[in-house]
This record gives structure tokens, C-alpha cells and sequence, in this order.
């Protein structure tokens, strides 16, 4: 059964306390910084300083894993937290800090582990590559980037390594920046991841101004502890949400476009112009991870208020999406040539598997998909690449062919690989998480189709899978210059990743669920009635039967045939105009081109236009206003002012000349005046005052 | 009417047209003279002798003096050559007549209601002493210090002649 | 007894007129004093000039005229014939009217002045109240005939001569009647019957003359001083400098106009002096108390020929003062000197009897004389000629 | 006895000659004695109404006379000594001559 009650209950800062975990993600981060300062000729000390500050990070991640496994095993589920101010504004003060819980710990040595196998793996891959040290610098702050977003417990701090992940990932999928389209796919691929973050920031501000921290866990304090969790249930927002639902949507959209989910997926399958290793790391195991490590860490925000059994708004939605992204991606991978974008589409439907398993079965379900995935994919990526690598730079599959014979070793761990992926029963990770997911949807209260709809992905997983594998492997060289196996560094990690690849299953299986006991903080015992949960038996059997039958048909269609290298394939023969859709990514890219960019190109123009004339006029009306205004001074100034003062003044200097001649200088004159005067004033007198 | 108010008028006025029309500006002065004394007489007909005698005293005795010194001294004496009256006589003329007309007017026209002859007033130069110094003490002082002025002043204006003459 | 020889000339006109009805009998009365006037003062006039000529004479030890009658006693009669005789010549150029008028105008105005004095007790032709405004009134008009004379003549000489005759008239015109006011002050009447009848009693048998008081002394001295600048006599007697303008105003008379010129002259220097004794001398009263019994006109005409003595003294002895020394004379010594008299007259009056007002009114007088006289005659001021030449 | 109105209009008479002459003459000498005239034309008018008036014993006729006896004297010493200069300056004592002061 679905256990959901919540492990953060008793945050106990029992334990030793957690400030060197800082080291973790700023050991690499710092190695960066050094390898930016050197010349380019330094590969050795750039390649030695990545994998060395990589290799640290790993240690104390283990060292801090072992210690939170110590305190699980005396059945303490340590929570300890490590927070500080970062600056103070007046009453307001921005905190950061850095959690370690089981959560954290398992990533952080996911993480570091596959980080350190594909910086060694690279260090073959690039070789000859001249910008080699640049590589491993923007690798260094990639790892550093990734393990900050997993240490963190302020929503700050995980943002802003969230951002700095988005930075690097546009940093290396452009690498080869001269080809335009790797330049255009590093830029689009940042843009989309861009539309994501600004939800995740919306929900980010949302949630600061609701709970008053910025901290996850504050001994009682934090965002996802009860008490807030309590108001923002208290606060209904909009469509029937109440603002955790809405804040933990508003973040699942920041996921779903860093890892790639059904909206915003598009830049995944482009981000495959980096180089291989890249598309390993960031594609594979971390940055696509992150998404869901995020939806993990705020998970108690999104479940709050779920009653016993039932769901959240919040984790029905992120199911949807996971569901039918799963689904979309592994449809569009069937009809892929291209060898890294087949994958790149399975990376895409498996984390639709991991949105669904979050959304239906709680953290535990999820984050195990996620590991075993990690492992498998980082390997499919690693052995691709040293496919591409051996066929010297090919990659379509069509142009491949009978490599089994030329490669052995890759070709055996890549098979290993693709049968983790598709699931292949008992032996293989990929089959318990898969399984683990299918059996949380199976029991899922809301509704079937997410169930039926995971199957028919799984189905397709292993079509696509086989059929690629097919192509690669089997049938008969199409290529130019005959394929070589890649050195020794390149194929040992892959050999590593193959043993976990199916190792890891283990811990996550019915009868042991070691995985989801460490994560809830309970103790694991190991019993065989774990199978006997009602219809976990009918499940897993139909399970492996789908992938049998995946198997077959593809195995069927595709067999050991070579056929040409630019021959239509044959179910492109079968439903030409279903391929062709499929082929052409189901024209996701030309609706957006088509409704977005052309939206946004018809607002750029409208935008143009409301500033050129609107804007433009308004301004030109004023001025136009004020030469006008100007004009009718002048006018004014010139005829009233002036000419009535001038006018003015030659009247009065008319009249003045006037009385002038009064003034003749003449004493009689005056006197005569004078005597008028008395004349006048004498006859007004006498006659005003006649009877 | 007594006989000696109509010889003095006629005397007076004769004298006045005598001042005003001569050619010679020196009769004209001399007649002057002559109204002076015969309006001083008129004052004594009409009993105030001190003010005739004071009038006899500063017209004749300084006022014509000075006139004439003024004619001697701005040489008057001679004939002016071009005409003894200004261009616009006939207008003064005109105007001195509307002058005359409207006094007379008011004259006759108030004969009835001016107050007809009283007693001669018994006014002694004591009277007249007393009211200069009693009542009329500060016109006195004022007129003194006018008087004052009016020398200083005279002589300013006309000193500036002897630097400039040197 | 004595009230009738004193009175004899009054009585004399009530029984002259006493014929005539009683209407005219007043106005008969004032002619026939106005006749005795005109009568006697030209007699007198005669008498003066052969008194003068003789006087001049013996000054300067020389006999005189004494050719005509017994020691030329009858030289006037013989002077009026012959003025009388001789052509009355008028210039061609003179203003007939106005050379004509002149001398009529003069003798006219002098003998007015004669209506008023007191010659002796109740013997006054005209008791006016402003007696003394009236004759000061009339003395002014004698300028104007001055000036009438010497320009109707058309001569330089005669215009300068009458110039400055009446600048010197007009100079002296002022102190002149300051000193006549500081009388009147002190009388406090104007009427010359009332100034006598002040100075007409005795203590100790002396009189009350208004010449035995200090200010009286000084005003007298400077009333002599202006009327002998009046009269254009002695040392004043520049406009007639026989010397230098020939006979000043007067050159262009002849016959009979010269000789009414001379009388007016002589006339006005009666009347001045005449004048002169009833303000300071004390008109027509006795010099000592015993010697009331002599008639009152008696003691007016010895006065008045005691200043015509002096008159004839000082033209005798003095040398004739130039045009500016005699002016600065007037404006800067006796007009200052009869300002201070009018003061010094205030004080006296108003400092009640004693010695007290004697000391301190001859002490202010003495200084005042002695300083200006003194600042007169040490900067110069009667030294070198410092006039400009008339235009 | 001679009323007080033909006191009056022999003032007025007066007054009208002094006017006129004034008016009428060239010479500046002669405006002022026209201007002299006018003046006695007045005082004989204070006079005549002083001594027909109700009280003559307030003297208050007869001491403005006096009074404007005594200024008129002093106007006419000014009025001389600026005519004096006038002609010193202008050499000339023709009035429409002197039209400096012209406007």
C-alpha cells in the first residue's frame, strides 16, 4: 500500500551537523572557476582537476550517505538542516541553507557517481577535440550547479542552481558552436527550459510571500512544514485550487520544462547536437532529474490536504502529463533515425514514467524509477556514443549496421542497457521501478487510463528499443570506413554502468523495498509476502508478457534483415502517412512554430507597430504639439506682443508727440493754458452752483 | 461813488495799459511805478494805510528799482527791432478778454449778495503788530525765511556771471 | 508865557484859519502849514548854501564868497537868479517826458517827507500812526527819480553816475531804516510824536535821549553813517564827483531843473537830519530840564542846524570813498552793526532798569565794533581796488 | 461810499491787463511786470474784501496782503535775477526765442 504519511513529521536535528555538505557542490563549482583561467594546451590539469574535485564531492557524498544510513539503521530518519542568512533588507532577510535527508543523500551519490563515470568517459570521447579544458570547465560547473540544486533546503538557493544548471546546459549543448545548429538547438533549448523557470519562479514568489521563508525545513518554520503548509491550505485560489495546489503546479511547470515534459519537451530531442557525453549527463541523468527531484522535495506541498487514498488536484495533473508525455515520446521514438534522438525521446517518455510514478505512488516510486534510470540511460547514452565514436561520427542508424561483430564489448553492455530500459523481467533495475510505477497507477483512485496508457508506453519502449538495436547492431555494415571498438576508458565505465544497470533492481523489489523504507525513514525487512500483495502477481506477469511481445514484433519486423542504408522502413511501408507523422515528431515543432512563434512573431510585429505608430505618433503628436505650441508663440510674440507693444508704443509716442507741441517751450503758451484753465474752472463753478 | 476812487482807478488803469503797451520797456517800467502808487493810494481809500505804505515802501521803493535794473542790465532799453508784441498776440488778447468776461460775469453777477459798506474799521498799527506777532507769528517766520531764501537764491543765479567774466 | 511863543505858530494857523467857514477850516488849516513848509525850507536852503560854501571855505583856509551882500550873506539870492536866468538846455537824444518828470518827482517825494517830523510840541502837519513807515516809504521813491534823471539823459556818465547812486541808496536804504526800527522798538510806536514824547523826560536833569543809551549811541552813529550815504553826502558823495563824472545824474540839467535837483538834494538832507533828531535827539525837547521854558521848535531847528554843521564838517574833512570800499562798507560793517543793535535794543528793553543792562549792552557793542571794525581794516578790505569794471 | 464791486471790477480790470500783457509781450521783463500787476490785481482784491468783509478787525485781509506784498517782492527779485542770467546766456530776453524747454 501507498504509504503516505509524512517521514518530515519529527524533524530531529539529531546527527551530525551538515555544513560541509556545501563542499560537495562547491569543490567542483571552485574547480571550475580554475579551469576557466587556463590555456587552452592544459588538458591534462583541466581533465585531472574536473575528475579530482568530481572524485571529492563523491567521497563526502558517500561518507554523508553512510552517515544517514547509520542513523536509518538505528531508526532515526535524520533530517539535518544547515541554514544561515544570506543578507538582510531592512525587516526582510533572505535565508539560505543545505539539507541532508535520505532524499538528498541517495541523489547526491547518483549524481557524483555517474557525474565521475562520464567525466572519465569523456575524457576518451574528447580527446581531439581542441577546446578540451573549456569541456571539462563548463562540466566541473555543471556538477557543481547539479549537486548545489540537490543540497539545497532554501527554495532560493535551488533556484538559483536551478539556473545555473539551465546556464550550462545551453553552454554545452552549444559547444560546437560553429555548427548553426547547435547553436540554435543550445538556444532553444534554454529558451524553453527559460518558460519553465518562470513559473517555478511565480510559484517560488507565490510561496515566499504565503509562508514568510524562503527555508524547506526550519525546524518547524520552513515551507514545507506543517504549520505553513497549514495556511496556504487556508488560502483558496484560483479554479477550485487551494495555493499549495497552485504553487506546487506553478513549480511542476519549472519541472516539466527542465525535464522535458509534454508542453515544453521540444528542446530535448535538438539538445542531442552536444556532444555524447553531455547528452549522457545532462539528458540522462542529472538535469532531466532534476525536474523531479524538485517535484520530490516540494512533494509534501503538493500532497498537502490529500486525504487517506485519495489525491491531490496538483499530483493528478502531474500525473496526466507524465502519463501522456510517456505515452507521445515513446510513439515519436519509434520513428526516429537518428540514434541519440531515439533515445533523447525514451529519456522524454521514461520521465513521463517518473512525473506518473511521483504523481500516483508518492516520492519513493518516483525516485527509484529515476536511479535505475540514471544508470541505464547514462549507460545507452555512453554506448551510443562510442558507437558514433567507432563509426566516426555517424549517427544515423540506417547508414550503421552488423556492428556486434566490430564492437563486442559495446555491443554487450548497450544490450544490457536497452534490456534494463525496456524492462526485461526479474534480472534488470528497469523492470522493478517500472513496475514499481505500474503498480502504483494500477491502484491509482482517480482513474484507469494513466495505467493502461503506461502499459501501452512500456510496449512501444521495447519495440522502438529492439528495432533500434537492430539496426545498430545487427544486419549487415552500411556505413563508409569500417567501424572501430573504443579504447579501454571509454568502455570500462560503460561496463560499470552495465553492473549496476542490473544490480540496482534489487533494492527496490517487493520483498526488500530498501529503496522506499530508507527514503520514508522505516526500518526494511526482508519477507517474500512483499509478492504476495494482491495482484502484484497478475501484474508483474502481464508486465513482462507486454515486453516479450514488444520483443517479438520488432524482432519480427526488423529481424537480422540489413536492409539499404537510405531504404524506407518497412513500417513506414506499412502506414506511410502514420510514419511520416511520427517521423516529423507528431509536428510539435511546426504547431509551436506555427501558433507560438508565429503568435509571438504577429505580437513582435503588433508591439512594433503600437510603438513605431501609437508610441511613435504620441510622441510625435507632442512634439508636433510643441512646434505647433512654439509656432503660435512665435505668432503671438510677433503680432500681439510686439506689434500691440510697439503699436501700443507708437500710439503713446503719437499722443507724447502730441502733448509735445503743448510743451512748446513757449512760457505765454503755457501761460495761455493757464488762463484757459482758470476761465473753464470759473464759468464751472459759477454755473454748477447757479440756483 | 467818491471822486477820488475814480481818479485813483483811472490812474491806475491808465497806468497798467501804459505798462502794457509802451514801446519802451523803461516807461513801461515807470508806469509801473505809477500803478503801484495809485493802487497803494486805493488801499488807503479803503483804510488800511500800513498796507498802502508797505506797498509803497517794496514796489516803488525796491521792486521798480530792481525792475529796471533788470531792463538796464539785459539792455530792454533799446527798441526791440522785430515788433514789441509776440506773433500770437491776438490769441493772448482773446483769452485775457474771456478772462475779464468771466470775472466780470461773477462780479455783477454776485453785486447783490456782496456785503454792502461797513464802518471804518479802528485798526491802528498796533493792531496789525500784535496780529503779525500774535496770530500770524508763523506765516511771519515762513515769509522771513523765504524772504532769506529768495536773497540767497537771487544772488546764486546771478553771481555765476563774475567767475565766468574774469 | 513860554506856552505861548511855543505854541505861537499853531496859534498863529488856528487864527488864520478861524476866518474861513467851518467846512474848509480843517483843510485850510493843513495847507497853511503845508504853505509854511514850502516857504520855509527853501530859505532855509538858501541860507545853508552860503553857510556851506563859507564853512567849505574856512576849512580850507580860504574866505568863502563873500562878494554879494555883507560877507556874501546874499550869495543865494544871487545863485536863484542866476539858476533861474540860465537856458534850460535838454539833450536831443533824452526822453523828454521822463527828463522832465525826474527832478519834479524828487523835490516832490522830499518834501512829503517833511509832513510827518515833529518840529515842535503839537507843531506836526500830519500825526500819522505809521509816521515813520511813511516817510521811510517816500524816501525809497526818491531812488526811482534818481534813476529817472540819469537815464533819461542819455549819458553814459549820467546813467553811471545815477547807477550808482542808487546802488549806494539802496545799500544804505537798509540800515537805515533798522536803525529807525530799533527805536521804534523800544518806543514801541511807529508814530514819530509818540518817539519824542518817549524821549521827552528827565532824571537828574538829564534828558532821556535815546542817543545817552548804549544802543541809542550806536544806532545814531550808524543812522548818521546811512543818512549821510542817503543824502549822497561828504565822503559818500561819489555819483556827484564833481572830479570824475562830472556832476553824476544830474550833468544833462540845466537852469532851472539843476537848481530843483540842488534843492532836492538839500531838502533830503534836511529831512534825513530832521529826522534824525526826533528818533536819537530827542526831537523838540530841551537838553536840560531848567531849559523847558525855551520853546519846543526852537530846540528842533538848533538840532537840525548842529547836523547840517556836521554835515558840511565831514564833506570838508573826509576824502570820498571808492564804489566798493563804500559798499563793502555798508553790507559789511553797518548792516552787521545794526543787526546786532536791534538784539542789543531786545536786551535792553527786556532787562529792567540798573547797571547791569548799561555794562552789558556797551560791553557787546564795544567787542562787536572793535571786531569788525578791526577784521575791516586789518584784511584789507578798504585796502586796493578789488571791483570789477562795469560792464 | 464806493461798493465793494467796483473794488472788485477794478481788480478784475487789472488783472485782465497784467493777463494780457503777459500774453501779448515779446520781452520777458515784461511778462513780469505783467505777472506784478496780476498780484496787485489780487491784493487789491484781499483788501477790498477785507475791509467790506464781516470782521475787519481780524486784520486777516489786510495782513495776507502784506504778507503777499513781501513774496511777491521776493518772486519778482528771483524772477529778475533768472531773466538776468537767461539773458547773459542767451543774449536775447525774447520769449519765443526761449523755447529750450521744449518738449
Amino acid at each position: 500500500m501507498l504509504d503516505t504519511e509524512m517521514v518530515s513529521g519529527s524533524l530531529t536535528h539529531c546527527g551530525p551537523s551538515c555544513d560541509y555538505l556545501v563542499l560537495i557542490a562547491a569543490v567542483p563549482m571552485v574547480a571550475a572557476g580554475v579551469i576557466a583561467f587556463l590555456k587552452q594546451p592544459r588538458r591534462k590539469t583541466a581533465a585531472a582537476l574536473s575528475i579530482g574535485s568530481l572524485s571529492f564531492s563523491l567521497l563526502l557524498s558517500l561518507i554523508a550517505f553512510t552517515r544517514v544510513l547509520v542513523d536509518w539503521i538505528h531508526g532515526v530518519a535524520t533530517h539535518s538542516v544547515f541554514n544561515f542568512t544570506w543578507f538582510q533588507a531592512g525587516t526582510a532577510h533572505v535565508d539560505l541553507g543545505w539539507v541532508l535527508d535520505p532524499l538528498s543523500a541517495v541523489m547526491l551519490v547518483m549524481v557524483s557517481f555517474v557525474g565521475l563515470l562520464i567525466f572519465i568517459y569523456s575524457t576518451g570521447y574528447m580527446k581531439d577535440d581542441e577546446n578540451y579544458t573549456r569541456f571539462f570547465c563548463f562540466l566541473s560547473l555543471f556538477a557543481g550547479a547539479m549537486l548545489g540544486v540537490v543540497i539545497a533546503n532554501s527554495i532560493l538557493l535551488l533556484f538559483m542552481c536551478w539556473e545555473l544548471v539551465g546556464l550550462t546546459s545551453y553552454l554545452l549543448i552549444g559547444f560546437w558552436f560553429q555548427k548553426p545548429a547547435a547553436a540554435a538547438a543550445a538556444k532553444k533549448a534554454f529558451l524553453t527550459t527559460r518558460i519553465g523557470d518562470v513559473f517555478f519562479l511565480l510559484g517560488m514568489v507565490w510561496l515566499f510571500s504565503q509562508t514568510g521563508t524562503l527555508l524547506f525545513y526550519n525546524h518547524g518554520a520552513g515551507s514545507m512544514e506543517v504549520a505553513a503548509l497549514a495556511g496556504l491550505l487556508a488560502q483558496p485560489a484560483a479554479w477550485g485550487l487551494t495555493a499549495a495546489g497552485a504553487i506546487g503546479l506553478l513549480i511542476f511547470a519549472g519541472a516539466a520544462g527542465k525535464s522535458g515534459q509534454f508542453p515544453l519537451h521540444v528542446w530535448l530531442p535538438d539538445a542531442m547536437e552536444g556532444p555524447t557525453p553531455v547528452s549522457a549527463l545532462i539528458h540522462a541523468a542529472t538535469m532531466v532529474a532534476a525536474g523531479v527531484y524538485l517535484i520530490a522535495r516540494v512533494y509534501p506541498l503538493m500532497a498537502a490536504g490529500m486525504p487517506t487514498g485519495g489525491t491531490t488536484t496538483a499530483l493528478t495533473v502531474v500525473t496526466w502529463v507524465g502519463a501522456f508525455t510517456a505515452v507521445f515520446a515513446a510513439l515519436i521514438a519509434v520513428a526516429q533515425n537518428d540514434i541519440k534522438r531515439i533515445l533523447a525521446y525514451s529519456t522524454v517518455s521514461q520521465l513521463g514514467y517518473m512525473m506518473a510514478g511521483l504523481g500516483m505512488g508518492g516520492v519513493a516510486v518516483g525516485m527509484f524509477h529515476l536511479i535505475t534510470h540514471a544508470f541505464f540511460k547514462a549507460l545507452l547514452f555512453l554506448g551510443a556514443g562510442s558507437v558514433i565514436h567507432g563509426c566516426h561520427g555517424e549517427q544515423d542508424i540506417r547508414k550503421m549496421g552488423g556492428l556486434k561483430s566490430d564492437m563486442p564489448l559495446t555491443f554487450l553492455t548497450y544490450s544490457i542497457g536497452m534490456l534494463a530500459l525496456c524492462g526485461f523481467p526479474l534480472v534488470f533495475s528497469g523492470f522493478w521501478s517500472k513496475d514499481g510505477i505500474l503498480e502504483a497507477a494500477q491502484h491509482w483512485s482517480v482513474a484507469k487510463a494513466p495505467f493502461y496508457m503506461l502499459v501501452f508506453g512500456a510496449l512501444l519502449t521495447a519495440f522502438y528499443m529492439t528495432r533500434q538495436v537492430a539496426y545498430v547492431f545487427f544486419g549487415v555494415w552500411r556505413g563508409g570506413k569500417p567501424a572501430h571498438e573504443s579504447p579501454k576508458v571509454m568502455t570500462a565505465p560503460l561496463g560499470i554502468l552495465a553492473f549496476f544497470a542490473m544490480a540496482l533492481g534489487l533494492i527496490g523489489t517487493p520483498a526488500w523495498p530498501w529503496f522506499r523504507s530508507f527514503l520514508d525513514g522505516r526500518a526494511a525487512a526482508f519477507d517474500w509476502h512483499g509478492f504476495m500483495e494482491p495482484g502484484l502477481g497478475t501484474l508483474m506477469l502481464a508486465s513482462s508478457v507486454i515486453v516479450i511481445f514488444g520483443w517479438w514484433l520488432s524482432w519480427k519486423i526488423y529481424g537480422d534483415r540489413s536492409p539499404q542504408p537510405m531504404e524506407p522502413d518497412p513500417l513506414e511501408k506499412a502506414a506511410p502517412m502514420a510514419w511520416g507523422w511520427l517521423r516529423d515528431r507528431l509536428y510539435v515543432d511546426e504547431l509551436y512554430s506555427a501558433t507560438v512563434i508565429a503568435f509571438y512573431g504577429w505580437w513582435a510585429r503588433v508591439t512594433d507597430w503600437l510603438d513605431r505608430r501609437v508610441w511613435g505618433g504620441a510622441v510625435a503628436g507632442v512634439a508636433g504639439s510643441f512646434a505647433l505650441w512654439a509656432r503660435l508663440n512665435r505668432f503671438l510674440d510677433a503680432n500681439v506682443v510686439d506689434g500691440g507693444f510697439d503699436n501700443g508704443c507708437a500710439g503713446l509716442a503719437g499722443g507724447g508727440g502730441l502733448l509735445a507741441r503743448v510743451q512748446s517751450g513757449r512760457v505765454q503758451s503755457y501761460l495761455r493754458i493757464m488762463a484757459l484753465g482758470v476761465v473753464a474752472l470759473v464759468v464751472i463753478l459759477i454755473w454748477s452752483s447757479r440756483p | 461813488m467818491s471822486i477820488v476812487f475814480y481818479v485813483l482807478t483811472t490812474i491806475t488803469v491808465m497806468g497798467a495799459l501804459a505798462a502794457m503797451l509802451l514801446k519802451n520797456t523803461v516807461h513801461c517800467a515807470l508806469a509801473l511805478s505809477v500803478v503801484f502808487a495809485g493802487l497803494a493810494f486805493l488801499f488807503m481809500s479803503l483804510d488800511a494805510q500800513y498796507a498802502g505804505w508797505a506797498q509803497v515802501l517794496v514796489y516803488i521803493g525796491a521792486v521798480a528799482i530792481l525792475v529796471v535794473f533788470a531792463i538796464l542790465l539785459t539792455k530792454g532799453s533799446e527798441t526791440p527791432k522785430d515788433g514789441v508784441f509776440s506773433r500770437t498776440w491776438f490769441v493772448g488778447l482773446v483769452i485775457a478778454a474771456g478772462v475779464f468776461a468771466v470775472l466780470g460775469w461773477a462780479v455783477m453777477g454776485s453785486m447783490k449778495a456782496l456785503p454792502q459798506l461797513t464802518a471804518v474799521p479802528q485798526v491802528t498799527n498796533l493792531d496789525i503788530g500784535n496780529a503779525l506777532v500774535g496770530r500770524y507769528v508763523l506765516p511771519l517766520e515762513i515769509v522771513a525765511v523765504l524772504l532769506t531764501a529768495a536773497m540767497i537764491g537771487a544772488v546764486i543765479v546771478a553771481i555765476h556771471e563774475k567767475e565766468g567774466q574774469k | 508865557m513860554i506856552g505861548f511863543f511855543d505854541q505861537i505858530f499853531v496859534l498863529l494857523q488856528h487864527w488864520i484859519v478861524s476866518f474861513l467857514p467851518a467846512a474848509w477850516q480843517s483843510a485850510a488849516g493843513v495847507l497853511l502849514a503845508v504853505v509854511a513848509i514850502i516857504c520855509l525850507f527853501p530859505a532855509l536852503f538858501a541860507l545853508t548854501t552860503v553857510f556851506e560854501r563859507k564853512g567849505i571855505a574856512r576849512i580850507q583856509n580860504r574866505l568863502g564868497p563873500n562878494r554879494v551882500g555883507p560877507y556874501g550873506l546874499l550869495q543865494p539870492i544871487a545863485d536863484g537868479i542866476k539858476s533861474l536866468t540860465k537856458e534850460d538846455i535838454v539833450p536831443m537824444s533824452a526822453d523828454a517826458a521822463v527828463h522832465f518828470l525826474a527832478p519834479v518827482v524828487m523835490v516832490v517825494a522830499v518834501f512829503m517827507g517833511f509832513a510827518v517830523l515833529p518840529m515842535g510840541r503839537n507843531m506836526v502837519l500830519v500825526d500819522m500812526d505809521a509816521g515813520l513807515l511813511f516817510y521811510f516809504a517816500i524816501g525809497a521813491s526818491a531812488e526811482l527819480a534818481v534813476f529817472m534823471a540819469g537815464w533819461s539823459s542819455r549819458n553814459k556818465y549820467s546813467l553811471l553816475g545815477a547807477m550808482r547812486a542808487v546802488a549806494q541808496m539802496i545799500s544804505y536804504e537798509v540800515p537805515l531804516l533798522l536803525s529807525g526800527v530799533t527805536v521804534v522798538m523800544i518806543t514801541g510806536s511807529l508814530s514819530l510824536t509818540k518817539i519824542v514824547a518817549a524821549q521827552n523826560h528827565y532824571s537828574y536833569g538829564l534828558p532821556h535821549w535815546y542817543i545817552f543809551t548804549p544802543w541809542g549811541c550806536a544806532g545814531f552813529l550808524m543812522y548818521a553813517i546811512a543818512a549821510t550815504a542817503e543824502s549822497n553826502r561828504s565822503p559818500f558823495d561819489l555819483p556827484e564827483g564833481e572830479s570824475e563824472l562830472v556832476a553824476g545824474y544830474h550833468t544833462e540839467y540845466s537852469g532851472f531843473k539843476f537848481a530843483l535837483f540842488f534843492l532836492g538834494e538839500y531838502l533830503a538832507m534836511f529831512s534825513i537830519s530832521g529826522l534824525g533828531t526826533t528818533l536819537f535827539l530827542g526831537g523838540w525837547s530841551a537838553p536840560f530840564s531848567f531849559l523847558n521854558w525855551v520853546p519846543s521848535w526852537i530846540w528842533f531847528f538848533s538840532k537840525l542846524m548842529l547836523s547840517i554843521f556836521v554835515f558840511i564838517w565831514l564833506r570838508g574833512t573826509l576824502p570820498r570813498l571808492r564804489q566798493d570800499q563804500l559798499m563793502n562798507f555798508a553790507w559789511k560793517f553797518v548792516l552787521p552793526m545794526c543787526l546786532l543793535n536791534l538784539f542789543v535794543a531786545a536786551a535792553w528793553r527786556f532787562m529792567g532798569d540798573g547797571w547791569l543792562r548799561w555794562v552789558v549792552c556797551s560791553a557787546v557793542l564795544i567787542a562787536a565794533y572793535v571786531t569788525l571794525g578791526w577784521s575791516e581794516m586789518h584784511r584789507g578790505k578798504i585796502g586796493p581796488r578789488s571791483y570789477r569794471y562795469a560792464e | 461810499m464806493t461798493s465793494l464791486a467796483y473794488y472788485l471790477l477794478v481788480a478784475a480790470l487789472l488783472f485782465s491787463i497784467g493777463l494780457a500783457g503777459a500774453l501779448v509781450r515779446r520781452n520777458a521783463i515784461l511778462v513780469l511786470i505783467g505777472i506784478e500787476l496780476m498780484l496787485n490785481a489780487a491784493n487789491l482784491n484781499l483788501i477790498a474784501f477785507w475791509r467790506y468783509g464781516p470782521h475787519p478787525e481780524r486784520l486777516t485781509g489786510m495782513i495776507f496782503a502784506i504778507f503777499s506784498i513781501a513774496v511777491a517782492a521776493a518772486e519778482a527779485a528771483v524772477g529778475l535775477g533768472l531773466v538776468i542770467q537767461i539773458h547773459r546766456h542767451a543774449k536775447t530776453t525774447d520769449l519765443d526765442a526761449m523755447n529750450r524747454m521744449k518738449g
